[in-house]
């Protein structure tokens, strides 16, 4: 009960700042592109309640229309990385020998390989668009999912219901849907929930290769970019978006932690 | 025998937890007395409440979600009231436990030695050299073989009924004044509950402790306690002498709960199985028990013929893993099942009952052998006519509880068979497992629950509701009943036995209860390290065991007669003979002698 | 007393013939004396060369070297050396001086301290080649012994020695007691830190990790002046800041802007120059529209710099045709960049264009605009000391780093003609005329000027900026 | 156990391959020419050249690949195409500096993520459970950038306690050494640490509830034993595996970290070489990661079965 409160409150959480994100056209708020030459790292006050940035823009505005790009580049790579990683992990877990094997070493081989390295090759390979940008870090955060996956199968797949499963005539197909991946999304619903806050921060780094939101459409990442250059003169430019990733972690941690409990029948 | 002042005294203790924001009691009212020396029995049903009372008096509850009331006057001193610093020496010290469970109780990554050591260094304050020694004579006191080269082993490398063993030396190791033994033995089969059953005893005698056992097992009240409580959903419903409960029990639930106790050589007389008498727990009035009719159908061929089965399950080690031997699980095993029969498969823990019944199913691979099912091999099929042949073969797993996908709903899982095998529409199968969960004695509307909405009972009951949804011919029951308490375990071999006479169906009953296998089934196979030592029609077998381990089998049953109280067994400390067997091991050539009709033994 | 300087970024190799890098050359400052200098007006004055002339119509250079110069593993620096290093400049495979020196035929000592350069045509810009990298002199035996591996263990006759590197870490130099003018030194010892992060090299300045910093933040000026522990200094550099139109290089030059001046016009009318310098650089840059800084000799004050008209934009952007035009701009992913592109794109818009910015790292940036894959690429030019070294390469038909691939034979001569003077006056009037054709083709976009800024401890004296940005180290000191 | 770990290795050398191919196959993935970016401001046509033909850019990839290989299993990495410098050498540089990081980080992790993590699961679904929840979560969004320089102005710049930047080697001077690895060293940790929180804490929730606690209980020990011994190495397991993926990455250089501190590591190392195209290097710094993975793995598979009785006897 008590656990569901809080996953309420990550609930309306992530809700606001989807319904922020979502109705940013529709909001009575100024254009977040328009620049103001006169009004260059204004701290905060009544016409810009969050102050603004280096280009004289309301960061009020630029925090909602980067809510957008941000809640988009952590869910979509989240989601990405968790419909690649899990199924790989399942049929490693799973079936183990060669595919397992295969898996593995790939696997292994994309852990190392720096995330920087990967971003360029992918931005180059695939274009600069936001989209790509969230395949991009979708892909890197893969390797970690699969291993997750992998070793929860392996310790599901020896359960009695499995084999309950193979005694009335179910194929693998079934088995792996139906038996084994809802026993393991417990830890990979923590991991998904964790991944979005390095998603988010991550999308900053490529939309700087130009992989990600293009300047000067904002995201919190980006905003966080520029706000580096200016942390002591204009600390407010740091703090916004530093604190809305923050929330918006917490939110989606304690969503999962509901989530998982609302996926486990026992706990509900 | 109580003339002395009471090691323990409880008075009024009630119980209640928090669920969803509200206080739901558990346990009310219980009062009553453990004498020193004395054996107090506490049976009831499962979820009655008796786990729950016993640790209340060690008060291991979780505080913030539980309330404990009333009095627990150990030697003068309520528990109840005591700081929680002077109550950890009172765990473990004066009052020491064991749990139900030998498997999970111990901690995986500890030596054996240091889980008991550690007792003596907590509470004896002995030395790390002191302690060994006192521990190295606890484990002999238990009768761990090699005692003292044990001390470093872990839990894991202990079989089940050593690691129960074990449990009880740490819990004697401070000498405790009052011993809970919370259903030490449930999990156990016969021969070694035998074996622990006496263990207790003995030491109990050497070491003048008392004894609160829990259990729900008439047999071992029977045999081990002075006084018996009986519990009904969280009351005490009778207290007394274990004689007068058993003979004179005036609770209708008392007489309900003995009722429903199988005992050995009960079916002295009947030809065919029978079911059980139920009794209304409320009203104590018993149904009349139904002899079953004959469903045998000897006629045509067996549904089942199994020949020469052999599985062996491969043991690695060394360099590239080579293959250094092997577990010889099922060992050139034969048997026929015919239609509308019970074959019961009884055998002490790990002779390869349940690898048996997987290796029909071909769920593991056998090693070699044929089984022909309606006359087809089955281990020529294909992985699609695999799947065909499952649908005449069904099995409902040993464990209940782990055998149901837990995020699955039980509707679903029913079906699922149904629906995969393309049987019919969604509203057929919809239809069909309304039905079946009838036929098991479940309502239909329960299809959309979850597994862990149920209870045990109930769980066994969606799980051969399951096996039933393809209109199997065969079904392998694997231990179906053997974790249930009495009145379940009745109600679902009663089931069991409707099932047969209305579906003709056909089981490979798995079990090591003696008393169960006597009453539902037609022929008994004895396994013993992997073969049948001795098969037979069950009156043949019952009353005329001619194999020795047929012999110990039964005699380690315990039988639920308080007047036998006294009786011992010979203990023996043997371990169970290993089933693993080297590269290159020659299985020897087995000779058989018919005693009479289809009664079968191994002779050497 | 050491002194300890933050850098911007690490140094390349450090063997004065491969190198490349700007903070390279602020290392060899201090390490490396050059056959000439500059002085705080970007006038040519001696160093190792004492003294020089120019004969038959600027095609031989005469040099005589300073006497009693050493290197710093004791070797003398003689006329041999001289030749030798500038020979290894010219012939060494590896060797980045190669176009620098392209116009030297032939090296030759003509007496024990005299130098004779014999060009293969007029090239007065070689003077200025010789007062950095290329007319930095090594020790002769150290250069043969390591060849290409030089740069491990540099060996020059600069005021301090080489001591040890770590890549990233440092570069430390101690005092050459031999130096010839070693009563200026006043410090023993020297460390090059690179910290790229402006605010943590702040932080080090202030917290007395380092005595000085290079090109800090125009954004970190106003804290600098006011710390009382800490002076400001800057000087706008000889480089310049601009925008490359894709005229002619490839099928991407293939669009309304590469191919209609006016639109480029336009384009650089609606940009506020001033208003970039005051944004993003504070008001430390300069405004420009020229490869050389308005303040520059070589400065056309004819062309001056215009003022923001977005009206005149709009009408030119008529006459070509077009209310609206989409343009795609590249730049390096700097955050200085993407914030004066952001800025520009806010003024142009006004004027209707459409700009879509897109980040790309360094390298991508080079290879792409290279190719001709860009439409209008924004980079900078750190600048040379001769007005040739800002303009040639990058408008003439051959030119080296010609990726617009702008091509006007007039323009061509015109410059060609610069090269070839030594008259001052008679090149400046070459390069008016050339600015003339350019500022009315307008290839490239010039923007402005960067300032060097530096922030330094007021424990370190007699220190000043100069103009090609180096830290020149003789007569200061430490307190 | 000699067994397991040479079987491991060798299964590592597929990994290795796949590795080197990917790293190799960069230099075609990705945009920008090497060279341009060797050749200097002016990109002189002669010299651009000749460098290809000095690093053998001009040959056909399989042959560069073999050639590449070759020197490698003789331990020959080739050179930077930025500094001249072996590439061996330069990782021999690096790799204590990045090692000190990254052991130092991980003590920060650990020492804040698994105690937390521990309470927050003995205290579970209680305001302190919440608390360090919050306070963990925190550590994983707090710009690294922010934090580092906040440290630098508060430690360094007002009181003055530590070096603001810079790096001294372990074996030169070891007290500075270490002090100028603190604060880095917690910046990195104190992200991780939300991760091996999280991770701790469900591991530990699982093992509180565990029949051998409730065992423990019953022998009368106390809570702190309780957690301390008899929890702690069983909830410990699970997050073996997370160390070594967390080391690993750690390994893989902490790129913005070592920036604002100016850390000599792999991390900047690198970022250069990528950004410069440097293939030699980044292809030795990924050869070279990708090893200290595999080692982290295998260590830590080693400890999962050290610490599991029960595995103990499979290997
Ligand atoms: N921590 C708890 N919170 C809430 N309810 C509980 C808790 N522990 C036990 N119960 C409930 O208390 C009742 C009594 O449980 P208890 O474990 O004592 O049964 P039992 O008699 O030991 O049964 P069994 O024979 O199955 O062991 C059950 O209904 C159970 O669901
Ligand atoms: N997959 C397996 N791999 C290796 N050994 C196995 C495997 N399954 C079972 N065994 C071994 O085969 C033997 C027979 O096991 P089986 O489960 O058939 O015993 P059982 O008679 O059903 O015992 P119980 O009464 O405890 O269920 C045991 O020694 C067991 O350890
Ligand atoms: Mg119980
Ligand atoms: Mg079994």
């Amino acid at each position: 009960m008590k656990r569901n409160k809080s996953a309420i409150v990550g609930l309306i959480i992530v809700l606001f700042f989807a319904i922020l994100a979502i109705a940013a056209p529709i909001l009575p708020i100024a254009d977040p592109i328009a620049t103001s030459w006169g009004a260059i790292r204004k701290a905060p006050s009544a016409a810009h309640w969050l102050g603004t940035d280096d280009l004289g823009r309301d960061i009020l505005s630029r925090m909602i229309w980067g809510a957008q790009a941000s809640l988009m580049a952590g869910v979509v790579s989240v989601m990405i990385a968790v419909v690649i990683g899990v199924p790989f992990g399942l049929i490693a877990g799973y079936f183990g020998g060669w595919p397992d094997m295969i898996i593995s070493r790939v696997t292994e081989a994309l852990l190392a390989m720096p995330f920087l390295i990967m971003a360029i090759a992918l931005a180059a390979f695939l274009g600069p668009s936001l989209t790509n940008a969230m395949i991009a870090i979708g892909v890197s955060a893969t390797p970690a999912f699969v291993r997750l996956t992998r070793g929860q199968v392996l310790s599901v797949k020896t359960e009695d219901y499995v084999e309950g499963a193979r005694s009335i005539g179910l194929n693998h197909i079934d088995i792996m849907t139906r038996y084994i991946l809802p026993n393991v999304f417990a830890p990979i619903i923590v991991q998904a929930t964790l991944t979005v806050a390095t998603a988010i921060i991550a999308e900053a780094s490529l939309s700087f290769l130009g992989l990600g939101q293009q300047a000067p459409a904002p995201s919190w990442g980006s905003m966080l970019n520029t706000a580096k250059n200016f942390l002591s003169q204009a600390p407010w430019m740091t703090m916004w978006p530093g604190i809305a990733i923050f929330l918006v972690v917490i939110g989606f941690n304690l969503l999962g932690d509901g989530l998982r409990d609302a996926l486990d029948p026992r706990e509900a | 025998m109580t003339t002395t002042a009471p090691v323990l005294s409880v008075k009024n203790l009630s119980t209640s937890f928090l669920v969803d924001g509200e206080w739901k009691s558990v346990v009310r009212n219980m009062s009553f007395d453990v004498a020193p020396g004395e054996t107090v029995a506490i049976v009831g049903e499962s979820g009655s409440g008796k786990s729950v009372t016993s640790l209340s008096l060690m008060r291991l509850l979780a505080p913030a979600t539980s309330r404990i009331e009333g009095e627990v006057m150990l030697n003068g001193r309520n528990l109840l009231a005591l700081p929680e610093k002077e109550m950890r020496a009172v765990r473990g010290n004066e009052v020491s436990m064991i749990f139900q469970e030998p498997m999970t109780s111990l901690n995986p990554i500890f030596t054996i030695g240091r889980q008991i050591s550690e007792v003596l260094v907590r509470h004896k304050n002995m030395s790390k050299a002191q302690a060994r020694a006192e521990t190295v004579r606890l484990l002999e006191k238990v009768r761990i073989p090699n005692a003292a080269s044990r001390f470093d082993e872990y839990p894991h490398q202990f079989s089940g009924g050593m690691r129960q063993r074990v449990m009880i030396a740490m819990a004697l190791a401070s000498r405790p004044k009052l011993l809970i033994a919370d259903e030490p033995t449930t999990a156990l089969d016969v021969t070694i509950q035998g074996q622990i059953l006496d263990l207790i005893k003995v030491l109990q005698e050497e070491e003048g402790m008392s004894v609160l056992f829990i259990t729900h097992d008439m047999g071992v009240v029977a045999e081990i306690a002075d006084r018996t409580i009986v519990m009904f959903r969280g009351d005490e419903v009778e207290t007394g002498p274990t004689e007068e409960i058993f003979h004179r029990g005036k609770h209708p639930y008392t007489r309900a709960l003995l009722s429903a106790v199988p005992k050995l050589g009960s079916m002295q007389g009947h030809d065919w199985p029978t079911r059980f008498p139920v009794l209304d727990a409320t009203t104590g009035e018993p149904a009349e028990p139904v002899e079953v009719t004959d469903t045998v159908v000897l006629s045509k061929r067996p549904v089942l013929e199994v020949k020469n089965l052999v599985t062996r399950f491969p043991i690695r080690s060394g360099l590239w893993s080579r293959q250094t031997g092997a577990v010889h699980a099922v060992e050139n095993v034969s048997f026929d099942l015919f239609q509308g029969e019970t074959l019961a498969l009884v055998g002490e823990s790990g002779c390869g009952k349940s690898t048996t019944g997987r290796s029909i199913m071909r769920l593991v691979e056998p090693t070699a052998g044929n089984v022909a099912l309606d006359g087809y091999d089955v281990m020529r099929l294909d992985t699609i006519g695999l799947r065909q042949m499952r649908r005449s073969v069904q099995m409902i797993f040993q464990d209940p509880f782990s055998s149901l996908n837990p995020r699955m709903t039980v509707g679903t899982a029913i079906c699922e068979p149904f629906i995969k095998h393309r049987l019919g529409t969604t509203k057929q199968a919809k239809e069909k497992t309304a039905d079946l969960l009838e036929k098991v004695g479940l309502s239909a509307d329960m299809a959309r629950r979850y597994p862990h909405e149920f209870s045990g009972g109930q769980r066994q009951r969606i799980a051969i509701a399951r096996a039933l949804a393809l209109d199997p011919k065969v079904i392998v029951a694997d231990e179906s009943v053997s974790a249930l308490d009495v009145s379940i375990k009745a109600q679902v071999c009663n089931l069991l036995l409707d099932l047969q006479q209305s579906l003709n169906l056909a089981f490979l009953f798995i079990s090591h209860d003696m008393a169960v296998v006597e009453r539902v089934s037609h022929r008994v196979a004895v396994m013993y390290l992997g073969e049948i030592v001795e098969i037979g029609p069950r009156a043949a077998v019952f009353d005329n065991p001619q194999h020795p381990y047929t012999k110990k089998l039964m005699s380690a049953v315990p039988v639920p007669d308080p007047s036998r109280r006294g009786i011992r067994r010979a203990i023996s400390n043997d371990e169970l003979k290993s089933p693993v067997r080297a590269m290159g091991y020659e299985p020897p050539r087995r000779e058989y002698r018919e005693v009479s009709p289809g009664h079968v033994v191994q002779i050497g | 007393s050491e002194l300890r300087i933050g850098l911007n970024d690490d140094a390349d190799v450090l063997d004065p013939a491969q190198s490349r890098t700007f903070v390279g050359r602020i290392v060899y400052t201090a390490m490396c004396d050059k056959l000439v200098d500059i002085d705080q007006n970007m006038k040519v004055v001696p160093q190792l060369a004492t003294e020089w002339a120019w004969s038959e119509e600027g095609k031989v250079l005469t040099m005589k070297i300073r006497d009693g110069v050493k290197f710093h593993d004791g070797e003398v620096l003689d006329a041999a050396a001289v030749v030798a290093t500038i020979e290894r400049n010219m012939t060494l495979p590896e060797s980045r001086r190669k176009s620098e020196l392209s116009s030297v035929a032939k090296v030759e000592a003509t007496g024990p301290l005299e130098v004779k350069f014999t060009l293969k045509s007029a090239d007065v810009t070689l003077l200025a080649q010789l007062s950095d990298r290329a007319g930095m002199i090594v020790a002769p035996k150290a250069a043969k012994e390591l060849g290409a591996n030089f740069g491990s263990k540099p060996v020059c006759a600069g005021p301090f020695k080489f001591v040890e590197r770590i890549q990233q870490d440092r570069i430390v130099l101690e005092k050459f007691a031999d130096y010839w003018d070693k009563d200026k030194i006043l410090v023993d010892k020297v460390t090059y830190l690179p910290i790229p992060d402006t605010t943590v090299k702040l932080a080090n300045l202030r917290s007395g990790d380092l005595d000085m910093a290079e090109r800090i933040s125009a954004s970190d000026a106003e804290s600098v002046k006011s710390d009382a522990n800490l002076t400001y200094a800057d000087v706008i550099g000889p480089g310049y800041m601009a925008m490359y139109v894709n005229i002619g290089n490839g099928a991407r030059a293939d669009n309304p802007l590469g191919k209609d001046k006016r639109l480029r016009q336009a384009f650089s009318l609606a940009i506020d120059r001033d208003a970039i310098g005051q944004i993003v650089f504070e008001g430390t840059s300069k405004a420009g529209n020229q490869p050389f800084p308005p303040s520059s000799p070589w400065f056309d004050k004819d062309i001056p710099v215009p003022g923001r008209d977005i009206e005149k934009a709009k009408q030119l952007m008529k006459e070509a045709g077009y209310e609206k035009l989409d343009i795609e701009l590249q730049h390096a992913n700097n955050t200085t960049q993407t914030q004066m592109m952001q800025v520009i794109q806010s003024m142009v818009a006004e004027a209707g264009f459409n700009v879509t910015l897109k980040a790309t790292e360094f390298a991508t940036l080079l290879s792409e605009q290279t190719a001709g894959n860009y439409q209008l690429s924004r980079s900078d030019w750190s600048g040379r000391i001769d007005p040739d070294g800002n303009i040639h390469q990058f408008v003439t038909c051959k030119g080296g780093i010609n990726d617009v691939k702008y091509c006007n034979p007039k323009v061509d001569e015109l410059l060609n003609a610069a090269r070839a003077s030594t008259d001052d006056a008679v090149r400046k009037e070459k390069y008016d005329a050339a600015m003339a054709v350019l500022n009315d083709d307008m290839p490239i976009i010039y923007l402005g000027h960067q300032p060097y800024a530096y922030a330094i401890s007021k424990k370190v004296k007699g220190w000043a900026p100069s103009p090609d940005g180096m830290i020149r180290l003789l007569g200061v000191s430490k307190g | 156990m000699p067994v397991y770990i040479g079987k491991r290795l060798l299964v590592a050398i597929p990994t290795l391959l796949i590795i080197s191919i990917f790293v190799f196959s960069l230099q075609k993935l990705l945009p920008g020419d090497p060279v341009l970016a060797m050749a200097g401001e002016e990109r002189d046509q002669a010299t651009i050249e000749f460098l290809r033909e000095k690093y053998h850019l001009n040959d056909p990839m399989p042959i560069q690949y073999l050639n590449w290989m070759g020197g490698v299993v003789t331990g020959d990495f080739g050179v930077s195409l930025r500094t001249n410098q072996p590439v061996l050498e330069l990782i021999g540089q690096k790799l204590p500096v990045t090692i000190q990081l990254a052991v130092m980080a991980m003590f920060f992790a650990m020492i804040i993520g698994i105690p937390i993590g521990i309470l927050a699961a003995v205290k579970k679904n209680t305001w302190i459970d919440y608390t360090a929840n919050i306070v963990a979560l925190s550590g994983l969004s707090i710009p690294n950038f922010w934090l580092g320089i906040m440290l630098i102005l508060l430690v360094s710049v007002q009181l003055g306690w530590l070096p603001a930047s810079g790096y001294e080697s372990i074996f030169v001077d070891p007290v500075r050494s270490i002090k100028t690895m603190i604060m880095p060293a917690f910046v990195l940790g104190n992200a991780l640490a939300a991760t091996l929180m999280r991770h701790t804490r469900s591991a530990m929730v699982a093992v509180l509830s565990s029949d051998y606690i409730r065992t423990a209980r019953a022998k009368g020990l106390s809570p702190w034993e309780i957690v301390m011994s008899h929890s702690f190495r069983n909830a410990l397991l699970p997050v073996i595996t997370l160390l070594a993926l967390l080391f690993g990455e750690l390994l893989a250089g902490a790129v913005l970290t070592e920036q604002i501190f100016t850390i000599p590591g792999f991390g900047k190392m690198t970022v250069d070489a990528v950004f410069t195209r440097d293939y030699a290097v980044v292809q030795g710094i990924v050869l070279c990661t990708a090893v200290g993975f595999i080692m982290m793995n295998l260590l830590a598979d080693i400890a999962y079965v050290l610490l599991n009785p029960r595995l103990r006897a499979t290997i």
